[in-house]
C-alpha cells in the first residue's frame, strides 16, 4: 500500500526566530514499519514530528505522505491519514469528559452521532479505557490520561502514528502496558523519545538525529547496541543492556 | 498559524537584546529616557509638519546599525501594527480639502499632508520603541524602570509576565495544535471550544502559580522581592545621553531640513 | 483599539501617563495592603495567561472572523481590582514594548482605557453588584456580559476623546463616535460572552478559587461607593487637567477642538491649523544664514491671500521637499557606512 | 549530628477535597543518608515531599525535621534546612535571568551583595554552569535548566536535598551527568522517582509508598532486586537488571 509511505526529502526548517531545527533531513518510511527516533535534546525530534501533518511546513525540502505532497492546500487532507500524540496528555485533553474528548475528532469530521459513538467506544476498548467514558480528564492518573490521549488519536482512524515521548511521567508498570500496547498496533507507527528500552521494544527501526539531521538509520538492533555510536549522539546503551 | 507568528516575534526580539554591541552595553535607564524625549520631540511637532521629522530618522538608523539589528524585521513588524494609524489618518485627505503647495506648479490637498505626517510619525515612534527593546533586555529595562521609582510590585509583575510569557507560550501552542489536528479546519474554533480550552488553561495557570509559590518560599521569599543594584552610569552613557539631547534640540528648534535644502539649491542655482 | 503614539499630541501623553500612574501607585499601595504574599507570582502568571490565551484564535459566529480574548474583567473577578489593574498595565506595557502595540507614550491612554474601566467601574459598579460573592452561573453570565460591554464602551469613547484632544487627525467628534461605538459593542459582546464562559467553566471545575479565594481579595464591603467617588473624582480632575494644559500650551488646538467637538467651521480651521505653522517655520528659518533666497518670498504669500489656500510658499516647500530627500540619503549613508565599519 | 535527621511519625494527609494521600506514613532519614522514594502514580511521592519543609502540613501524625517539630511557626526555620527541587524546573526559575533566580534566595537570607555573589559562584560551579549566569531561562536546554534549579536551590546551602522526578525529559547523556552530580554531594538526600536505574545508581536505601503509606523500606540491593515485591507496588525490577 503506497499510500501509507512517509518520505522526508532534503527537509530544511527554521524558527522565525532563527533557529536552525532541521537541516537537509531524508527518510523514507513505508507501510507497517514502526520506527524510533532518538537524539540529544534540541536535536529536532518535536519539531520533525509537527512536519508529519503540516503543522510546520518546511522551509526546503519536500514532505510526502502516501501519495500527497504536503502543502497548505494538502495538509487538512494529510491530518486525516497522520495522528500525533504529543508528550503531555495535559495538554491534548481540553474537553469536560473522555467522551466529549475523544468524540471531538469523530464529529468534526462531520460523522452523524452513531457513528461518532461507535467510534468513541471502539478507540477506548482499544486501550482498555472505556470505563472511564464519562470522567472529567483532569480526575484521571497519568497513565490513563496517556491512554485516553492515544484513544482521541485513535478515533480519527489515522493510517500512521506519530509519538512524542509517550511514556514520560509514567511509572514502570503503567509503561509497561504502553508499551504492550504499541506493540499490538498494525499502523505504520513513528515515535520519538529518550526512553532508549522502549524504542528497542516497540521499534525494529531507529534513526539517530543530531542537529537537524539525520546521523544514523538502520535496525535498532544494531544501532541501538552500537555504544561508540550512541555516545556520540548525547545517548547511552539502553538500560537493559548495560551490565550493573 | 497567525497566533505563533506573534509568539515567534517576542522571541527573535527577545534573542536580539541578548546581543553584545556598544547600544546593548548602554545603561538602561539612559536608553529609555533618550528614547522617552526623542518619542515627545517627535509627537510634539504639528500635524503638517513633515519635512522637519526627516532628521529624526537619523536616530533608528544608527540604533539599527550600530546594534545589528536587521532592518527588515524592524520594517515588517512596523508594517504589521501600522491599520489602526492608517485607519484614523486616512481621513485627513478625505476631510481635510484645504490646497498646499509642494513644488511650483505642484498643490495638494493639506489632508495629505497631515497624513504623511501622522505616519512619518508613527514610523518614528514605533521604530524607537521596538529598537529600544531590541537593544535592551527586558530584565535590564525592569530594572531601569524600578530604579526610576515605579511601584515594586508592577515591575515584579513585569518579570514575572516576561518570563512565564515563555512558558505558557509553549503551552498554548501544544494546546492548540492538538485542537487544529482533530478539528479540520474551523470546525473546532467555535467559541464553546475555545472557552474551554480558556478555562482548561486558566485552571492550570494557577496550579502552576501555585508551584511557583512553593518554589519562591523554598527560597526564602517572604513578600518582598529582592533588587540587585547591578548597573552603574558611565562616561559613555554620560556622552550618549548627552549628544542625542543636543541632537535632538537641534532637530526640534531649526528646520535641518529645510536649511540643507536651500544649501544644496544655492549650489545648483 | 490601542492608541498610537502617532495619534497623541505630547500634553495628552503626558496627562494620561500621569493618571495611569496615579492609579497603578494607589493599586500597589493597596495590593501591599490587603493581599497577601501568595497573590504576587499569581498575579504574574495571570499577565502570561492572558497573553497566552489572545494567541488562541476562535471564530466568531455569523462573521467568519476571528476574536481574542480582553482579560480586564477575568482578571478583575479573579484577583480583585487593585491586582487586576497592575496585571493590566503589565500586559499592555509587554505589549507596546514587544508587538508596539500602541507605543510608549500612548500607554498611558491604553491602560487607562482598557484597564481602569474594567477594573473599577465595571467590577465595582457591575460584576459586584450582580454577580455577587459566587453567584449561579445566570448571574455570573450577565454580570460579566453587562460589564465587559460597558468597559469597552468607556473605553471606547475614551479613545475618541484623546485623539480629537490631541488634534492629529481630522476625524469629526460625532463621526467617530459613531463609528468607535458601535464596533465595540460587538466586540464588547463576544468578549462578554467569552468571559463569562470562562468564568463558568472556572466555577464549575474548581469552585473555591471564584467564591472564597484560593485568592484572598480585599473585602468588599463598604469600600466600593469610596472608591467609585474617587476614580470620578480623579476622572473629572483630569479631563479637566488635559483641557486646561492643552489650553495653556496650544490655544489654537483647543479652539480647533472645540470647533470640532461641536460640528462646525471645517475651513476656518485649517486657516488656523497650519498658518502659524508656516509661520514658525519661516521666523526660524530667518535666524540662519542663507535665508536671502527666501527672504524674497517671505512677504508674498502673506499677501497674496488665494483664496483657497492662505499660506503658500514655495520657497520653504520646495527646501523641504530638496532637503527630505538629501537627509534621506544622508541617513541612509550614515548607516550604510557603520554597517561597513562595523564588518570590518 | 542529629540535626539532621527528618522523621515522619504516623503522618495523615488529606486533599480538601476529600482525596486521602498520605496515611499513616512512618520513616526516619538519619544524617547523610540517601533514600529513593518510589511507588505507582498517584501512590503520595509528591505529597509526601511537600511536607518535607511545610508547604503541606499533615493532617495527622508529627513531622520533625532536625530538632525541629514542624508547626506553622517553625516552618520558616525548616525551610532553610530543607531544599526542595521540584519536577518541572519551569515552575523553579522564576526570575528573568540565571543570576538573579540563583541570587534569590542568599538575597532573601539577608547577606550582602557581594557575599551573594559568592554564593552564585560556588552554587552554579558545583553544577557546572557559570557560563550561563546572564541568560534567561527560555534560552536554556531542558538539562540545563534542572542544572541550575538545583544550583538555586544549593545556593541556600541547605542540609537536606529534597528532590521529585529530577531526570524527566533528559537525554540520556544529561541524565548520566545528572546522577553523577548527585552522587558528589555529601548531603542528606530524598529522591521520588519513577526511574528506578537513577535510583539504584544514587540511593543507598529505598522506600516503597502504597496509597499513603510506607510498603517496604530498606537498602535498594535488596528492594529493588525483589521482582516481586515490586510488581506488586506497580513498579518492575531495574531495566538494567532485566535480561534481554
Ligand atoms: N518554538 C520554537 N522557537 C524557536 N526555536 C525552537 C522552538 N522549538 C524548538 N526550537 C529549537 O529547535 C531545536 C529543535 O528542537 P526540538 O524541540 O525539535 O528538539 P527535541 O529533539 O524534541 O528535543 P527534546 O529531546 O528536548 O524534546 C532546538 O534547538 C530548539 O531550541
Ligand atoms: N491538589 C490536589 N488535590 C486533590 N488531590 C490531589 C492533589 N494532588 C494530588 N492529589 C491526589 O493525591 C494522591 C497522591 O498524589 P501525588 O501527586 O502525591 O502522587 P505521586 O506519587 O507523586 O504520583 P506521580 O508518580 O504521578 O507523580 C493522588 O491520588 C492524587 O490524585
Ligand atoms: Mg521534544
Ligand atoms: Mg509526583
Amino acid at each position: 500500500m503506497s499510500h501509507h509511505i512517509v518520505e522526508f526529502k532534503d527537509v530544511c526548517f527554521r524558527y522565525p526566530d532563527g533557529t536552525e531545527a532541521l537541516h537537509n533531513l531524508s527518510f523514507r518510511i513505508i507501510h507497517g514499519e514502526s520506527v524510533g527516533i532518538i537524539g540529544a535534546n534540541g536535536s529536532g525530534k518535536s519539531t520533525l514530528l509537527l512536519h508529519m501533518n503540516g503543522y510546520l511546513m518546511p522551509t526546503g525540502g519536500t514532505v510526502n505522505i502516501g501519495d500527497l505532497h504536503l502543502t497548505r492546500k494538502t495538509r487538512r487532507e494529510i491530518r486525516k491519514k497522520v495522528g500525533i500524540v504529543f508528550q503531555n496528555p495535559d495538554d491534548q485533553l481540553f474537553m469536560p469528559t473522555v467522551y466529549d474528548d475523544v468524540a471531538f475528532g469523530p464529529q468534526n469530521l462531520g460523522m452523524d452521532e452513531e457513528d461518532v459513538q461507535k467510534r468513541v467506544r471502539a478507540a477506548l476498548d482499544l486501550v482498555n479505557c472505556y470505563d472511564l467514558i464519562n470522567k472529567p480528564p483532569h480526575h484521571l492518573s497519568n497513565g490513563q490520561k496517556s491512554a485516553v490521549a492515544i484513544a482521541a488519536v485513535m478515533a480519527m482512524e489515522p493510517d500512521i502514528l506519530a509519538m512524542d515521548e509517550p511514556a514520560a511521567n509514567l511509572d514502570p508498570k503503567s509503561r509497561r502496558l504502553l508499551i504492550n500496547l504499541l506493540k499490538t498496533f498494525e499502523h505504520s507507527k513513528i515515535i520519538a523519545s529518550h526512553d532508549l528500552d522502549l524504542i528497542f521494544d516497540v521499534c525494529k527501526r531507529c534513526i539517530i538525529i543530531r542537529e537537524g539531521t539525520v546521523a544514523a538509520d538502520g535496525p535498532s538492533q544494531d544501532i541501538l547496541t552500537n555504544k561508540i555510536l550512541l555516545e556520540e549522539n548525547n545517548l547511552e546503551l539502553p538500560l537493559s543492556l548495560q551490565r550493573r | 498559524m497567525a497566533f505563533d507568528s506573534q509568539y515567534y516575534n517576542v522571541g527573535y526580539l527577545d534573542r536580539l537584546s541578548y546581543q553584545d554591541t556598544f547600544v546593548h552595553r548602554l545603561d538602561p535607564r539612559t536608553k529609555l529616557i533618550t528614547t522617552l524625549l526623542f518619542l515627545f520631540t517627535v509627537i510634539s511637532f504639528s500635524k503638517y509638519e513633515v519635512a522637519a521629522l526627516f532628521p529624526f530618522l537619523l536616530f533608528p538608523a544608527i540604533f539599527l546599525t550600530v546594534g545589528e539589528i536587521p532592518p527588515g524585521f524592524i520594517l515588517k513588524k512596523v508594517l504589521l501594527v501600522s491599520p489602526f494609524a492608517i485607519f484614523i489618518g486616512i481621513f485627513n485627505p478625505l476631510l481635510d480639502h484645504g490646497q498646499v503647495a509642494i513644488l511650483p506648479g505642484l498643490t495638494l490637498p493639506a489632508g495629505w499632508l497631515s497624513f504623511a505626517s501622522i505616519l512619518l510619525k508613527f514610523f518614528l515612534t514605533v521604530s524607537m520603541a521596538l529598537l529600544l527593546i531590541a537593544t535592551t533586555s527586558f530584565p535590564t529595562i525592569c530594572h531601569a524602570l524600578r530604579r526610576l521609582g515605579l511601584p515594586s510590585i508592577f515591575v515584579s509583575q513585569l518579570l514575572f509576565l516576561y518570563r512565564y510569557i515563555f512558558v505558557l507560550g509553549e503551552e498554548v501552542m501544544r494546546i492548540v495544535r492538538a485542537r487544529d489536528m482533530r478539528s479540520y479546519g474551523r470546525k473546532g474554533t467555535e467559541i464553546k471550544v475555545f472557552v474551554r480550552i480558556a478555562g482548561v488553561l486558566f485552571l492550570r495557570t494557577v496550579e502552576r502559580a501555585e508551584r511557583i509559590y512553593f518554589a519562591m518560599l523554598a527560597r526564602g521569599y517572604e513578600g518582598d522581592m529582592p533588587v540587585s543594584k547591578k548597573y552603574h552610569l558611565t562616561t559613555s552613557d554620560l556622552a550618549f545621553a548627552l549628544s542625542v539631547i543636543v541632537c535632538l534640540f537641534i532637530f526640534r528648534c531649526y528646520p535641518v531640513t529645510q536649511i540643507i535644502g536651500n544649501f544644496f539649491r544655492g549650489i545648483f542655482s | 483599539m490601542h492608541m498610537a503614539d502617532a495619534l497623541i499630541s505630547p500634553a495628552v501623553g503626558a496627562t494620561m501617563w500621569a493618571g495611569s500612574l496615579a492609579v497603578l501607585g494607589y493599586s500597589s499601595r493597596k495590593i501591599r495592603e490587603t493581599i497577601d504574599n501568595k497573590t504576587i507570582p499569581l498575579m504574574g502568571v495571570m499577565g502570561a495567561f492572558i497573553f497566552a490565551a489572545q494567541m488562541i484564535n476562535f471564530t466568531i459566529p455569523g462573521t467568519g472572523s476571528s476574536g481574542h480574548l480582553g482579560g480586564g474583567m477575568i482578571l478583575a473577578a479573579l484577583l480583585g481590582p487593585y491586582a487586576a489593574f497592575v496585571v493590566v498595565a503589565s500586559v499592555l506595557t509587554v505589549q507596546a514594548l514587544f508587538f508596539a502595540d500602541g507605543g510608549l507614550l500612548a500607554l498611558g491612554c491604553n491602560v487607562w482605557n482598557l484597564g481602569l474601566y474594567p477594573c473599577f467601574i465595571g467590577y465595582y459598579l457591575i460584576y459586584k453588584p450582580i454577580a455577587g460573592d459566587g453567584g449561579n452561573y445566570r448571574r455570573i453570565f450577565i454580570a460579566s456580559l453587562l460589564s465587559v460591554i460597558v468597559a469597552l464602551q468607556f473605553g471606547a469613547f475614551s479613545v475618541v476623546l484623546e485623539t480629537i484632544l490631541s488634534g492629529k487627525s481630522e476625524l469629526p467628534f460625532h463621526t467617530f463616535v459613531l463609528l468607535m461605538q458601535p464596533i465595540h459593542l460587538a466586540i464588547g459582546l463576544v468578549e462578554g460572552i467569552v468571559t463569562a464562559g470562562i468564568l463558568s467553566y472556572v466555577k464549575n471545575a474548581r469552585p473555591e478559587i471564584l467564591d472564597t479565594g484560593a485568592v484572598s481579595r480585599p473585602p468588599a464591603a463598604g469600600l466600593p461607593c469610596k472608591n467609585i467617588l474617587i476614580v470620578f473624582v480623579v476622572l473629572a480632575v483630569l479631563t479637566g487637567g488635559v483641557l486646561s494644559w492643552f489650553a495653556s500650551t496650544s490655544p489654537d488646538g483647543l479652539e480647533w477642538s472645540i470647533e470640532k467637538v461641536t460640528g462646525k467651521g471645517e475651513l476656518a480651521e485649517q486657516e488656523k491649523g497650519i498658518a502659524p505653522v508656516l509661520k514658525e517655520i519661516q521666523e526660524k528659518t530667518a535666524f540662519l544664514p542663507d535665508y536671502n533666497f527666501k527672504q524674497a518670498h517671505k512677504e508674498k504669500p502673506e499677501t497674496e491671500k488665494v483664496p483657497a489656500w492662505p499660506g503658500i510658499d514655495t520657497g520653504t516647500s520646495v527646501s523641504g521637499v530638496v532637503g527630505g530627500g538629501i537627509v534621506l540619503g544622508i541617513v541612509f549613508l550614515i548607516g550604510y557606512g557603520i554597517r561597513i565599519f562595523k564588518r570590518q
